[in-house]
Order: structure tokens, then sequence, then C-alpha cells
């Protein structure tokens, strides 16, 4: 085993073994101040492992590991938001008495995480993907609200369902494969050409839907993110819907193409990021517009990748990532900056208000940030056609969307008693917010292939202010309407979906009815006799 | 003629059958059972099976017809005035008789669909029962060929027992049970004073020609077992405690004797239940014996119930 | 074998045959346990007879019939006595402690005895 | 067309003997128990487990080091006349679970009844270690057997075990678990014996694998099976035959249902299995098959929602064993491999026999931990125990375990096997199937977080525990639980072990 292997292989085991050492009541204690750590295997091999390096264990584990480009972008930057959001919840639950039960949680849902990132076969996808989709449900039911059982419920029974057809999608494509675990990119490449490929892709897309959140799929998530500690909504979405977009990243045939899908993606995309932006804006709390927030730039990258697939552009794959890895360490920032602003106030209030504007308005695409470098970076593959206008006309969407979470924030912490938050919490918040500004910025030249000067020319920006202006003409006309606040319930749709209940419940009560009737002596003793008569008939038939 | 008679003899079977399944009155329904037991005795000689005629005139109607007859008593005793025995609905039993007698009448094409001529292991069992030295071929079919069933089967019975022990309240358990009837009539007291010498007179003789003629350790075990039961139920002499070391010493001795023979036979005969061949006829009656007492006792005890007195302290 | 014992088996053979039906039908149907309890050993006989029938069926080398069946019958009577003597004893127990003689819901009309 | 012109069929292998012991050395246990002093019975018994679990462990060995089949010929007597005793790969395998889970539920209950010191030699403790030990033998007589009506023997010894185990508390509602079980499962073994005559009078011998070289029976082979496999239905409680289980497992106690619903209902579903594979002509295996997975599915949804109804854990978990059950029955369609493909080379046979495994270790954890929730609490009600994870943690996380490999998620010996069933699902075009195997798995999921979900919550007053309870005791669940879960480390392929022994058989399905 080579050090690289045994870097990567670190990434989804430190995690493990110190979840693992939480057996011991002693060590207990200690965990939540070790979560810090746990990313650290994986940042290291984002950042010293050359691309391509692939590591493979031997029976009974079956587990083969793979970093490449994208892989090691997505996994740098969560393992960055991973480490700096654990420091922050060491001191953010210092006094919540289940914090060592957090604690393993978090850190299995760290490893399935950061594991989907490198890990090469299509078992252990599997394996990773159900692990960090169930611990996570850990995190949303944490504080044991009523909102939050709901929210667990909702989650648990969607994920379940993103489960069922991911299982059923990965058995049909290893079905006619010789190795019964064999490499996710080894099935890909003959998806293009399998007799079920509509079934498989249909699956998938579903699946990974349902992880990332696209509408009408997205329900769960405006109600589970905020539902969870503040560190905990931060890698929630921050890292964990990443799972959708490593999964289609790595099971879609971007090599071959798949032109309707990839069609279906982008309309699916632009649909889920204008629903968010405008369902979000009628949100009151700042964590669930944060949510709704999310949704809308997952939609955006759904449009990536559509687009990718659409043209057969291996290429989208890295951009994906690059887009991704922004609004992983933005979004991050920005539910720390919740919490931080919550414990803060009087005069100290301001600059981190600001920062938090910043913060929000990059996602906008605001000049110089991180999210004008990765708007500016997909705009070739997008071309200038109709894509590229509505994605413009997303970004003001998200201007939209965020100027008012600045103005809720705002508006909540307006009364705080003079206060500043304890440096366990600003200091992980003050290095992702950093790492935000900075990691995109390096990782530019090599993504887009442009120089940085090109950022900073008059037309680029022009691209990028004309949707933000628009986006603050938009709010403006919205705030007039004060009806419209709070006017729309957190998850939206899944209320509709509430409303069936009744329905499975007439029909559970109408299984229990028919429990009851068969479990009769009569009728289950002419079920017998009748089931004997069907056997034997039908063979003396046959015979 | 002997067709006649055959028919005649499947026509009242048949009667009786349907006459317990019709009859109102649990009772009535027992007792045209017991009729029904012994004239399935008379079926078996019919058959050429006077072993299993043996058995079952023992077992299947007497035995049987106590247990069920002194069951219906208890529930008689228990039950309050005015709650009628029920009867199935209407609709339940068109249905059920119909599928009931699909199943017969499937049963019966296959009996008519049996190959000619029969395939049988009569030919076989008979080659080789002289290495058993025994003469009559049921015992060696349930003592040497298929032992293993035999030995299963005494297992089965005390698992019944234990089973039925279990059922004790915990403050009754390991206490003897109620057998006495409360008046008892003086013809049974006269019965129980003069049979069981003939019986188990009887019993002895049947397990010894058991070897070589009808008869065996189940025929000779019911015998004795419903001598033991005259006996209790005539209050003569009281039923056992269940938690007696002896009682169980006796229940357990004959399959552990046959375990124990079974297992010399790894040593002496090549295998489990293999008999060395001189011996084999010795140790077979010898297994019989012991078995002979313990299902005599466990199939009384069965009849017996759990207790129902405390253990004495 | 002879026409007369191959007459006689299927003879038998279909009593049987009857027997097991009606055994079943009161097992399904009757809905007090100890009346069940009876057509259980009906039906247990009614099987017993079809074993007979091929027992006899089998008669050959001098045997009036095939003894190997004939020991699996003396087995299987042994072993459906353990049963009755089982179910027996469980239904007094029911009996003593609920007052039930069936397994379903009493009927309407009926009051069950206070459980004891 | 007679038998006895062949050669003899059954061949006494070396290590023969060792199938002889496994057979017998529990049932001599329980003649000791009867002979002994109560006291002595849990020392009897225990002693039983510790030679048994070597025994199995030994034939597993043997099985593996000769790569063929044990045999045993009982007494020397080659069948049709006499009986054989035999072990293949699937009955090795079977052999070992039983051992394991027989000898956990046995540590379990040895705890349990320190607990109580007082009725710790009364009646219902020293009645449970004979039934435990008689419940055994007959498993692995039936797991041995050759013989139809030698597997008679072993299925009412198994009933006459296994039914006063349900009673053993002595409360009325258990009683009439009981008597409902008992009936039912004399009316299963009745058609049984009834179908044994037919082909004995149809062939004239009882062994399978002579049965299997034979052709075709007519009508009485017809009839025959049909009440056989009708019987051992209404024994294995598959839906809509499922009138006797949740009463019964649930009333039991709680070592008693673990063995209940891990053990005792797999003997008839073993048995249906050589019955469809060994004995019936290919086309009405065929057709039993399709029968068997159309009541497999049903029982897979139908006692899912039921299960999630439940507002009891332990009934609960019953009705999940019929569903759970079902999973079975849905093979037999699936394990008919491309042309020429014996059933036993393909994934489905792997992936049963991996569900029938898992099931029973994951069952038997999941009533073990709501044994020891229901001693510590008092009642078993679910909600009423929210939060009980805080107070017994290991049991909540064997609960958790156990339930993993119930969803199908790995890693798990469940999720193996539902991804093996769900694959074999796929190849031979059974989508009907692929959406059962995957609803079951999410219904599931339903009931095992709906547990989970209670054992997490944090009610305002928190959960008294009425009485402590030992570490060790919830240490056997989570063993069992943990064993559930490693066997997802199983290879993704047809399992060696399980061909074993099954190669040489002139086979019914294989043409």
């Amino acid at each position: 085993m080579t050090a690289s292997g045994s870097l990567l292989a670190a990434t989804i085991l430190l995690p493990l073994a110190i979840a693992a050492l939480c057996l011991s009541s002693r060590f207990r204690a200690r965990a939540p101040s070790l979560l810090v750590f746990a990313p650290l295997p994986a940042l290291l091999a984002a950042l010293l492992v050359p691309d391509g390096t692939s590591a493979l264990f031997p029976p009974p584990l079956r587990l083969s590991l793979m970093l490449d480009r994208p892989g090691a972008i997505l996994l740098g930057g969560a393992a960055l938001l991973w480490s700096a959001a654990g420091a922050f919840a060491a001191s953010y639950m210092r006094s919540d008495p289940a914090r060592a039960g957090f604690a393993v949680w978090w850190l299995l849902t760290l490893a399935g995480s950061l594991g989907l990132f490198i890990v090469r076969d299509i078992a252990n996808f599997y394996l990773l993907f159900t692990l960090a989709s169930l611990a996570a449900y850990g995190l949303i039911v944490h504080e044991q609200t009523a909102r939050a059982h709901r929210a667990g419920t909702v989650y648990v029974v969607l994920a379940l369902l993103a489960e069922a057809f991911l299982l059923l999608a990965f058995v049909m494509l290893a079905a006619g494969h010789p190795d019964p675990n064999p490499a996710i990119r080894d099935v890909v490449a003959t998806l293009p050409a399998a007799p079920l490929r509509d079934a498989i892709v249909t699956l998938l897309v579903l699946g990974f839907a349902l992880k990332l959140g696209l509408v009408p799929l997205h329900v769960w998530l405006p109600l589970a993110h905020p539902a969870a500690p503040m560190p905990a909504s931060a890698v929630l979405s921050g890292v964990v819907v990443k799972a959708g977009a490593i999964g289609l990243i790595r099971f879609l045939p971007f090599e071959a193409g798949l032109p309707f899908w990839g069609t279906l993606l982008i309309g699916a995309g632009f649909v889920t990021a204008y629903y968010a932006a405008i369902v979000g804006v009628t949100q009151t709390r700042a964590k669930t517009i944060l949510a709704y927030s999310t949704v809308s730039q997952m939609g955006l990258l759904a449009v990536l990748l559509g687009t990718g697939l659409e043209n057969a552009d291996p290429g989208a794959t890295s951009l994906v990532a690059y887009y991704a890895v922004h609004h992983t360490l933005v979004k991050g920032a920005l539910f720390l900056a919740v919490g931080v602003l919550a414990a803060t106030g009087g005069q100290r209030l301001r600059p981190m208000l600001l920062l938090t504007a910043v913060l929000a308005l990059s996602l906008g695409g605001m000049p110089l940030t991180s999210g004008a470098l990765a708007k500016l970076a997909s705009k070739p593959m997008l071309g200038y056609g109709l894509v590229s206008h509505a994605m413009a006309l997303a970004g003001a969407g998200s201007t939209m969307l965020m100027l008012h979470f600045t103005l809720i924030v705002a508006r909540d912490v307006r009364d705080n008693p003079a206060s500043i938050a304890p440096a366990g919490q600003l200091v992980p918040w003050l290095a992702v917010a950093a790492a935000s500004l900075i990691l995109p910025w390096s990782l530019y030249p090599a993504i887009s292939g442009e120089p940085l000067a090109s950022l900073i020319q008059p037309d680029a920006l022009w691209k990028l202010l004309w949707p933000m202006l628009l986006g603050t003409l938009a709010l403006l006309l919205v705030r007039r309407f004060e009806r419209l606040q709070g006017a729309i319930p957190e998850g939206d749709i899944v209320v509709l979906a509430e409303a069936g209940t009744p329905a499975i419940a007439r029909l559970a009560a109408f299984v229990e009815r028919a429990d009851a009737h068969l479990r009769r002596w009569p009728v289950a003793g002419l079920l017998l006799l009748a089931l004997a008569i069907l056997i034997g008939g039908a063979l003396m038939l046959q015979a | 003629m002997n067709l006649l008679l055959d028919l005649a003899l499947v026509a009242w079977l048949i009667v009786l059958a349907i006459h317990v399944a019709r009859t109102g009155d649990d009772r009535n329904a027992i007792i045209a059972f017991i009729a029904f037991g012994l004239l399935l005795g008379l079926a078996w000689t019919r058959l050429g099976a006077i072993d299993v005629a043996l058995t079952e005139a023992a077992i299947g109607g007497g035995i049987t017809g106590l247990l069920l007859l002194r069951a219906e008593a208890h529930l008689r005793r228990g039950r309050q005035a005015g709650s009628a025995p029920r009867k199935a609905s209407g609709a339940t039993s068109i249905v059920a008789a119909l599928a009931s007698a699909a199943i017969a009448l499937g049963l019966g094409l296959a009996v008519l669909a049996f190959p000619s001529p029969a395939p049988t292991l009569a030919p076989p069992a008979l080659a080789a029962i002289d290495a058993t030295g025994l003469g009559n071929p049921v015992t060696a079919v349930l003592l040497a060929y298929r032992a293993l069933d035999t030995l299963l089967e005494k297992v089965v019975v005390l698992l019944a027992l234990l089973g039925v022990w279990a059922l004790t309240p915990d403050h009754l358990w390991g206490g003897a049970p109620a057998l006495k009837e409360a008046n008892p009539p003086q013809p049974l007291l006269y019965l129980a004073r003069t049979l069981p010498p003939f019986g188990v007179l009887i019993a002895v003789y049947m397990v010894w020609v058991g070897a070589d003629a009808p008869g065996g350790t189940f025929q000779a075990g019911s015998i004795l077992a419903a001598m033991w039961l005259l006996v209790m139920l005539a209050g003569l002499r009281p039923a056992p405690e269940t938690r007696s070391r002896l009682l169980r010493l006796l229940l357990v001795g004959g399959p552990a004797l046959f375990f124990a023979i079974g297992f010399l036979g790894f040593a002496v005969a090549g295998g489990f239940l293999a008999y060395p061949e001189p011996l084999a006829k010795a140790l077979i009656v010898g297994i019989e014996a012991a078995l002979t007492v313990a299902i005599a006792l466990a199939l009384g005890l069965l009849v017996a119930g759990p207790s129902s007195k405390a253990p004495a302290p | 074998m002879s026409s007369a014992i191959s007459d006689t088996a299927t003879l038998f053979g279909l009593c049987g045959a009857a027997l097991a039906g009606i055994g079943l039908f009161v097992v399904i149907a009757h809905p007090g346990l100890l009346r069940r309890l009876v057509g259980f050993n009906i039906l247990g006989a009614g099987i017993f007879m079809v074993f007979g029938a091929v027992a006899r069926r089998g008669a050959a080398a001098g045997l009036p019939g095939d003894p190997v069946p004939q020991a699996m019958v003396i087995t299987g009577i042994v072993v459906a006595f353990s049963a009755s003597a089982l179910a027996v004893a469980l239904l007094r127990r029911l009996f003593d402690l609920t007052g039930r003689e069936s397994l379903e819901p009493p009927a309407a009309g009926e009051t069950p005895r206070a459980e004891s | 067309m007679t038998p006895l012109a062949l050669a003899p069929v059954h061949v006494a292998t070396p290590g023969g003997y060792l199938l002889v012991l496994a057979l017998t050395l529990p049932v001599i246990g329980v003649l000791a128990i009867l002979a002994f002093a109560p006291r002595r019975a849990r020392q009897v018994a225990l002693a039983s487990m510790a030679a048994g679990l070597a025994v199995a462990i030994a034939i597993l060995a043997e099985l593996l080091r000769t790569g063929d089949a044990l045999t045993y010929v009982v007494g020397g007597w080659q069948p049709p006349l006499g009986i054989a005793l035999r072990a293949d790969g699937l009955s090795a395998a079977l052999i070992a679970m039983t051992a394991l889970v027989i000898s956990a539920t046995g540590l379990f209950a040895r705890g349990m009844q320190d607990l109580s010191p007082e009725t710790r030699d009364g009646r219902a403790a020293t009645t449970f270690w004979a039934l435990l030990l008689a419940t055994w033998s007959a498993l692995n007589t039936v797991f041995l057997g050759e013989d139809l009506f030698n597997l008679y023997v072993a299925l009412e010894l198994l009933t006459f075990a296994a039914v006063p185990l349900v009673c053993l508390d002595g409360r009325a509602e258990t009683m009439a678990a009981a008597l409902r079980y008992l009936m039912f499962a004399l009316l299963g073994s009745l058609l049984y014996l009834l179908g044994v005559g037919l082909i004995y009078g149809a062939f004239g011998t009882l062994d399978i694998r002579i049965l299997s070289g034979l052709g075709d029976g007519g009508p009485a082979l017809s009839v025959a099976l049909a009440l056989m496999i009708a019987g051992l239905l209404a024994k294995a409680a598959l839906f809509p035959l499922h009138l006797w289980l949740p009463p019964a497992h649930a009333g039991a106690p709680a070592a008693a249902s673990a063995v209940l619903s891990a053990l005792v209902i797999k003997a008839p579903v073993f048995l249906i299995l050589r019955l469809v594979l060994d004995v019936a002509p290919p086309e009405a295996a065929a057709f039993a098959g399709q029968l068997l997975a159309v009541l497999g599915a049903s029982s897979i949804l139908f006692c899912s929602v039921m299960a999630l109804r439940q507002a009891r854990l332990k009934l609960m978990i019953a009705y999940s064993t019929v569903a759970q059950i079902g999973y079975l029955f849905i093979v037999f369609p699936l394990a008919s491999g491309p042309e020429g493909t014996p059933p036993w080379e393909t994934i489905a046979w792997t992936g049963g026999t991996l569900q029938l495994v898992s099931h029973a270790l994951a069952k038997a954890a999941m009533f073990l931990a709501a044994g020891v929730v229901a001693e510590a609490f008092g009642h078993d009600r679910i909600a009423g125990l929210g939060g009980f994870g805080r107070a017994l943690p290991l049991s909540a996380a064997a609960f958790g375990l156990a339930g993993l490999s119930l969803m199908g998620i790995p890693p798990s010996g469940g999720f193996i096997a539902k991804c093996l069933l769900l694959t074999a699902a796929v190849i031979n075009g059974h989508p009907w199937l692929a959406a059962t195997i995957l609803a079951g798995g999410l219904l599931a999921g339903g009931y095992v977080f709906r547990v989970i979900n209670t054992a997490l919550a944090s009610p305002a007053t928190p959960l008294a525990v009425q009485r402590p309870i030992p570490r060790r005791l919830e240490m056997t669940a989570l063993a069992l639980a943990v064993a559930a879960v490693l066997l997802g480390f199983i290879p993704l392929e047809p399992f060696g072990l399980l061909q074993i022994g099954r190669s040489g058989l002139a086979t019914a399905v294989a043409p």
C-alpha cells in the first residue's frame, strides 16, 4: 500500500475509527473536540495525492478508491468545511448534554460524505451513500423538537426512497457485468449501449435528484437543513447534498453523452433554481432561506451537468466540481455566520454583517467573489444562447434571495446585547469565509484555462452586475407586498403530500381489517385447503 | 362375502364420522368417536395389519376416548348454564364442506392411480430380518430398520408430557394429578380390582411375542397404561407426584437404554443403532421391555394431565 | 397381488380419503375446540387408513402387507395421541383461566366468564 | 422401476457420525434434565450447548475439508428400508446457524433467569431448557433428514417443543396463542403426513435422494406435493396462513421468541425447498415456484404494513418475521438460472440462504433486545418507550444493527441477500419481484426507524428503568446483531459452501 493509498483510506477510516472509539465512555466525553481533526486526511489527500491515484483493498473489504480531478476539488473543499464546522461545533455544542451522540452521527456522516468523492467501486459507493444519508438523520433530529422530528421523518422517507431507486439502478448497471462489484467507470462506459438504458438513467436521476433536492423532490431539504444545530446545517447544506452531485458526475456517461437526458436535467435545473428563489423569498427564517438557496443553487448545478451531458463534454465534471466547491464554502460560511451573528451584538455587529452580506451576494455572482468566478468559468460551456440568459436570470434570483436573507439576519440580530461570539466559533467562520474567497481564485486558471486578468475586464464585470441589479429591483418589488412574507409554508408542496396521509391511513386501516379477517380460524383453514387444491389441481392438469 | 363385510365396515365408519361432524353435543360426538375407533381396529385386521389393529384399538379408540371424555366432563362441569354449544355459520360450513370434498376427491383419485404392481418393501424387509433375529417384520421395522423414527417418537411422547406438565400453575408444580372419579361406580371398582393382573400378564406376553408375532412395545404399553388408569380412576392407587424421582427415572429409562444401546453400536456393530448380530434379538427385547414401561407411564400421565395438588412438603 | 387384496385395499383407501375429508371439515368448520380435536383424530384415522391401503397393496413375500407403512402408522398413532393430550391439557387450562372453549371471539349473546 | 434395483444411493462418509451426534446430543440433554433434579437443568443444558456447538463446527469443518457432503446410514440399513442422514453445504450452514443462535439464546436465558433467583429452578425455567434442547435436536434432524417420514417425526418433535415455549408464562392469552399454534401446526403436519403416505404408495420409498431420481408419479405425486407444500406453508406461517404466528411469537418469553422466530419457522421453509427442488418434477416445480413467489411477495408487502401498524414492540417484530419469510419464497422463480444452470449455482440461491441466515441472527437479536426492554420497563408499548436508548444504549444499538440487516442496508447480511435477489430479479426479468424487494425494504425501514426514533427521543420526563439490567444480558443481543452485519462481508457471488453436495444429485429442475 502506497502512502497515497493509505491517505485515501484514512479519509474514510479515521472518522470511523474515532466513532468506534466513542464506544468507550471515557473517550466519548472528548470526542467533540476531535471533530476538527477527523477530516484532515481528506484535506491532505486532496492537496498531496496526485490525480489518478487509485488504491485497492483485498476482500473481504472489496474497497477500491480513486482520486480524480473533480473528486479532489470536491474533497478538498468539503474537508475544509467539515474541519472548520467541527471546530465550530465543539464550541457551539459545549453545554449540550447529548453532544457525544451528536459527535458520533457527525463522524459517520463525515466518513460517508467524504468517502463518496473518492470511492471507485459501485458497492462501496452505495455503502457510503447510505452511510451519509442515514447518519445525517441523527444530525437532523438532534434537537428533538417537534419540528426536528417532522423534518426527520420526511427526510428518512425520501432518503430511503432514494436508496431504493439507486439500489435498483446499481443492480441493473452491474447485472450484466462479469465482476460482481465492478468499478463505476467500467459500468458507466457500457451504459449508453445497455438494453435498459433509459430505465437505469431514470432511476439514477430520480435517486440523485432526491439527494440534490431538485423540484419537486426538494421538499425534505428546507425542512431538514434548518432543523439541525447550526454547524450541522452548514455541513448538510454545504457538503452532504453534494452526494447527489458526485453521484451524477460519476454515473452519467459524459463521454458518450445523452442529449435527451441532458436537456431534461437543464430544464429541471432551471425550474428548481427559479422556483426555490421565488419560494425562498417568502420565507421569514434565516436558516430556511439559506436552505431554499441551496435548492436553487443545486438547480444550477443540474443545469451545468445537463449541459455537459447534452454536449458529451467530460470537462463539465470539473466545472461542476468547481461550482460545487464554491457553493460548499459559501453556504457553509453563511450558516456559521447565522450562528456567530446570533451570539454577537453591539459595535462588532456591523463588520460581521458586512462580511455576511458579501458572502451572501457571492451566491448571486458579485464580482471578485467566488460566485463570480464560478459563473464566469462556466460561461464558455453554456454558450451565449438561451441557456446563458436563463443562467443570468437565475443569478438575479439568487441576488434577490440573498439580499432578502441579509435583511432578515440583520433584523434578527438588531437587538442583540453587546457581546462577541466565542473565538471557537468566530475563527472557524472566518477561516471558511476566507477559504471561500481564496480557494476559487487559486483554482480558476486550472479550471477555466484563462488567466486571472480576464476576470476584471469591464465586459465580464457587466455580465455579472446587470443580473444583480435586476435582483435588487425584484427584491424591492417583493418587499412592497407584506402579505407575501410567510405566505408559503416551509417545505412548500410537502404540505400537499401530507394532505394525502388520511388516504394512507385508510389504506393501512383496511389492511388491518383484512388481517383480522384472514386470521380467523375458519378463514385461514379454508385458505389452506384452497392453496392445497390450487397447487394440486394445477399439478394434475400439467401432468 | 368379504367384500360385503368390508363395505358395511366402511359405511359404518363414514356414518360415524359424519355423525361426529353433525351432532350438536360434544359427549355424543366423543362416544361416536370411541365406537369409530373400535370399528377402525376391525378395519385394520381386514387390512392384514394385526399390530396396527391392536395399537389403534388401545390407543386410538380407548385411551384417546378416555382423554376426550374426561375433557368434555371437565368443560361441562365448568360451563355456565345456558351457554349453548356453538355451531359453525352456514356459509362457512358449505364452503368448508366443498373444500374438504375437493381434497377427499383428490385423495381418492390419487389412491385409484397408485401404480400396479404396487411398490413394496416387504421382500427386502423379510430378507433382512434374519440379521435381527426377529420374526415379526413390523417389530423389525420399528426397532431395527427405522429405529431412529421410533427413538425420536419416544422423545416426542416425553416432550408432550413435559409440555402438559408445563401447564401446571406454578404453586402446584411437581405435585400429583388428580384422576380419581368423585364417586367411582361399583363396576369400575370391580374392574379395577380384577383386570390389572391379567392386563399385566397380557402386556408381558405381548412384549415377549412381539418379537416374532403381532404385538410389541406400543400395544403392551397401552394395555399397561389402561390398567394403571383404571386403578387410578377407581382411586385404588393415587397418581404419583410428577416430581417423583423414581417416576422420572422410569420414564427416561426406556429411551435412555435405547440411546445407550444405539451408541454401543458405534463400538461393537459399526454404527449408531446397529446391533451386533448374535445379540440383536436380546438387545431388542431388552429395549422393548424398558420402552414398554416408559410408554405405559407416559400414556397414563398424559391422560392424567398436569398436577392439581401441591407437592407434599 | 390378488385382485381381492387390491379391491380391499382400494376400498379402504377410498374410505381413508373420505374420512380425511370429513375430519378436515370438522377441523375447519367447527368452532368448538374439543370437537375440533375429535376432527383431528378422524383426519388422522383417515390418513392412517391410506397408509394401511398402501401397506395392503404391498402384500408380498408371504406377508399380509408391507410392514414399513404399518410401522409408520404405529408411530403415527402414538404421535397423534400425544398431540391430542397436549391439546386437551392446553384447552382445559385455557378454559380454567377464561371459560373459553373456542379460539374465536364469542358471538353476540354469549358472555365470557370473568377472567380468573 | 423398483428402487431396489438401484445401487445404494447413500454411501456413509467417515465424518458421518457427526450427524448422529448433532441429532442426538441435545435430546440426551433433554432426558438428563428430566431425570435429574430441577436445579441441575441449566448445567445440563449449558453443557449440551457447548457440545452441540462443537459438533456443528466440526460438521462445517469436515464439509469444507472434504469438499463433499457428509452421509450417515443409520444402523447400516440402506434406504429405502432404512434411514439416511446427509449434510450438504446448505444443511451444514443451517446447522451452524442453529447452533449459534441457540447458544446465544441460552446464554441470554441464563442471564435473564439470574435476574429472579427465586424462580430459577421453577417450572418455567426448568422446562425452558428441556424445550430449547429438544427444539435444537428437531431442527438438526430436519436439516439432516433424507427420509420424508423421519422428517415428519422431526417436524412433530419441533412442534411439541415449540408450542409449550409459547405459553411458558402461563397467562391466558398465551394459552390461546399456543393452542391456536398447536392446532394449525397439527393441521399442517397431518396434510404433510397424508402426502408422505401417497408418495410411499406411488414409489415405495421415502428417501428424497432416491425419489429425485425417479420419474413422474402421476396424480398421486401431484396430490401429495400439493398437500405437503400446503401443510408446510401452514407451519411456515406464510401469508395468508399466518394466523397463529403474531400472538405466539409475541407472547412467548424473549428467549423463546428468538428461537421460534429465528429458527423454528425456517424448518418448514427448508423442507418446502427440498420438496420443490428435489422431489417435484420440473414443470410442477416451476408452477409451485411461481405460486410460492406470489405468496411470498404478498407476505412481504402485507405483513410489513401490519408491522408498521403495531403498537407493541414484540408484535411488530413478529409481523416482521412473516414479512421477512416472504423473501425466502420469492427465491423460487429467481433461482431458475439460464438454461442448464442448476439453482444452487445461481446468485439467488446464495441470496436466499443469506437472507435465511441473516434474518435468523437479526431477528434473534431483535427479540432479545425487545426482551431486555420489556424486562427493564415492564411493558413493550412503543409509544411508552420514548428515550429508551439512553437507558439501554446497547439494546438500542442491537436493535438498530439488526434493523439494518432487515431493511437491507449495507453493510449487512441482509443487504447482500437483498442485493443478490434483486440482481437475480433484474437478470431474470421479474420487475414485480424487484419492486417488491425494494418496497419491502422501504416498509422495513419504516418500522425499524419508528423504534429507533423512539429510542433516540428525549421525552420531558426521562424513562425510568424499573429493573436494572446487567450489561452482559444486553451484550448477547448485540453480538447476534453484529454477526448479522458481519455476514455482509461474504463475497457477492454464488457461494462455494452452498454448492457442496448438491452437484451429484440428479436434479428435478435442471434437466
